[in-house]
């Protein structure tokens, strides 16, 4: 939802001087806070704004939030793995994460059962193997027609299109000037679900396309 | 440049049973890990434990014909689309033979020809069809690994909501009426989009073209491909000459020679000088267009 | 994501032998990590049932984790209220309450200024298209699940549905007997706004558009 993460604002005017460090807890609880709220990935800029702190010292609270909640100690220098061994901080129901290019807090994988017993609502249907391939296709030669994609595949995909569009993993994004056919790409949901920040974090494709140096080069070149 | 590991498992052939039958559980097999031609392609090449280079065409081809039959008994629909995706295996098929047997200067980007050989642009397909299908499975573990956490996205409290500013509302029932329709109208079926014009609008048919391949044949010498179709019109008369002459060699009308592998395709005329017609061609096939 | 199509994960019931003790953090990681993701409040018989404890149990950790939230110290060596400051009993920036008989995480108090500026920021007091057709459809074709709007509409509606229940304009009416997925009707805030006294006085629409019967078979077609 657009409206709940503000734009970074520099002269953000937040409780108008407000200072956060003397509210119980600091400014770390204040991040805290804020992040209870947001119900889309901030970016340490949009919470340095709201809170009004450089993005510099919430870069620094965000990464220590992350490792309480892993079950380090904080400032405990060089605590190699959250266990509820040494230390007395054994991870957290939950866990803050940086995908798509915003934080955000999550329930820890290893509870997915119990949560998904009370959230089934935000689960979902798996991909077949026809979208799945549509989908990295898509991933990887975005932005891209269906004709496009047809033609890497072997076989027509509009419905298989229609349905990844449906999910909101991928979307329009406007038109080829030459043949004016719509281009599609991945979304930020699509991120989100892969938990990455961008798809240039996705997997090479060239370890997967053995032998031939300047396959890409010569497929670009636009022979379909 | 292997091609082992490709995702279709290899027929089930118990020692010693019949060809037949021993087929029909190979085509069953692979039906249930189908997903395109260059699957099917891909699982034929590694049926025949050969490298690219060396399938002959007439032999893959040959293959493709009978599973499209076997998936025809199958069921209509799994058909339509098998013999349609056909037409795109046979286009790539061609590319890598047209460009062997077109003398450079013919071929429309001849300069691409000449930095790639045609078998190294199947390869290239097949190897990226290969490479996404393994990106494909990665991205599902993935999918299936992250869908394990699940974000907090918890409704406003309410005492925030009540913060957010009126809401700006301009829209009379009619306005709003008119939004609705519009975004209940049936969005523009994508496919039409894509436009079939290729396979059904400029009316190629199997038929016609054989019928036109048996006139220049029937009473003459050997012809190559080459020359059969240097009249062709457009690629589609080519791929539906190509596929007439596969259609024709079943009803042993025709019969072919390559001398080597991506060599000269030769075509002569088998069948009687009269007691061969269009007519005979399978008419399954044609029902499809 | 289409709501209304969850993949039961198997051993669904959480009855089938899953011991939430042996999860890292155990029991009390695994009830935050419920009371993190869920959006309604849920009673400790609820909890209980998921997590398949007692509700004393239940009961205890909630109390533990209020006060652990609040900075008490829990009375255990795995206290794991991690801190800068050394005796770990800051409040953490939320708190968990129990309203009405049902648990929910919630930001403190506290910050509830800087919060409401932050959640502030960046609103805007217009709809968005997107979030106006989606309105529009679900108020002509009421009740509705995500999923349907989301197969008319062809993108994924999640958040936009959101954004409409925080703005009062539409809200819950039950779930659909058949798929589970929870059904959406306009308020009477949207009558208000649209200067109608019920749903009935919306203009007809031509009748040649899709019900919803047709939107069924085209959504199940393309459900991958």
């Amino acid at each position: 939802m657009s409206g709940s993460v503000p734009e970074p604002a520099p002269d953000q005017d937040t409780g108008g001087g407000l200072n956060v460090a003397e509210l119980p807890g600091g400014a770390r609880a204040a991040l805290e806070a804020v992040l209870m709220v947001i119900d889309q990935p901030a970016t340490a800029m949009e919470l340095a704004a709201g809170l009004n702190l450089t993005v510099d010292a919430v870069e620094q609270l965000l990464a220590e939030l992350q490792q309480d909640y892993n079950g380090y100690t904080v400032n405990a220098p060089d605590t190699d793995v959250a266990s509820k061994t040494g230390h007395g901080s054994s991870p957290r129901g939950f866990e803050l994460r940086n995908i798509a290019g915003g934080w955000r807090i999550y329930s820890r994988a290893d509870f997915a059962e119990i949560v998904g017993g009370f959230v089934l609502e935000g689960q979902t249907a798996r991909l077949t193997q026809a979208a799945l391939e549509t989908l990295a296709v898509i991933a990887y030669r975005q932005p891209v027609s269906r004709a496009r994609v047809s033609a890497i595949r072997g076989v027509n995909v509009d419905s298989v299109v229609r349905t990844l569009m449906q999910r909101g993993l991928i979307e329009d994004s406007g038109t080829d000037p030459e043949s004016g056919a719509i281009l599609y790409r991945t979304t930020s949901y699509f991120l989100e679900r892969m938990g990455i920040g961008s798809v240039a974090e996705l997997p090479q494709l060239s370890p997967h396309l053995p032998g031939l140096e300047g396959i890409e080069e010569f497929y670009d070149a636009g022979r379909m | 440049m292997a091609l082992a590991g490709t995702p279709l498992a290899p027929a089930l052939r118990p020692a010693g049973t019949a060809a037949e039958p021993a087929k029909k559980t190979g085509f069953e097999v692979r039906l249930a890990n189908f997903t395109g031609p260059f699957d099917l392609l891909l699982g034929l090449i590694t049926k025949h434990q050969l490298d690219i280079t060396e399938v002959a065409l007439a032999t893959v081809t040959d293959e493709f014909i009978k599973y499209i039959k076997n998936l025809q008994q199958l069921g209509e629909e799994w058909a339509l689309d098998e013999a349609s995706e056909f037409l795109v295996i046979a286009a790539t098929l061609l590319d890598l033979k047209a460009a062997r047997l077109l003398p450079a200067g013919e071929v429309e980007d001849d300069e691409d020809i000449a930095l790639l050989e045609a078998r190294d642009l199947l390869f290239a397909r097949l190897l990226q069809y290969k490479a996404f299908k393994q990106v494909a499975g990665l991205i599902n573990t993935t999918l299936e690994l992250e869908a394990r956490s699940f974000p907090r996205q918890v409704a406003l409290e309410g005492h925030f909501a009540a913060l957010l500013p009126e809401l700006v509302w301009r829209h009379t029932p009619e306005q709003f009426a008119a939004l609705a329709e519009s975004a209940l109208k049936p969005k523009e079926a994508p496919s039409n989009e894509v436009g079939l014009a290729h396979l059904h609008g400029s009316a190629v048919t199997v038929k016609e073209q054989a019928e036109i391949l048996g006139r220049k044949l029937q009473h003459g010498r050997p012809m190559s491909f080459r020359t059969l179709i240097a009249d062709a019109e457009s690629t589609l008369v080519v791929v539906v000459r190509f596929l007439a002459l596969l259609e024709m060699f079943r009803d042993k009308a025709v019969g072919f020679d390559q001398l080597q592998p991506l060599g000269d395709l030769t075509v002569r005329w088998t069948a009687g000088d009269d007691d061969w017609s269009s007519e005979h061609l399978s008419e399954e096939y044609e029902e499809q267009h």
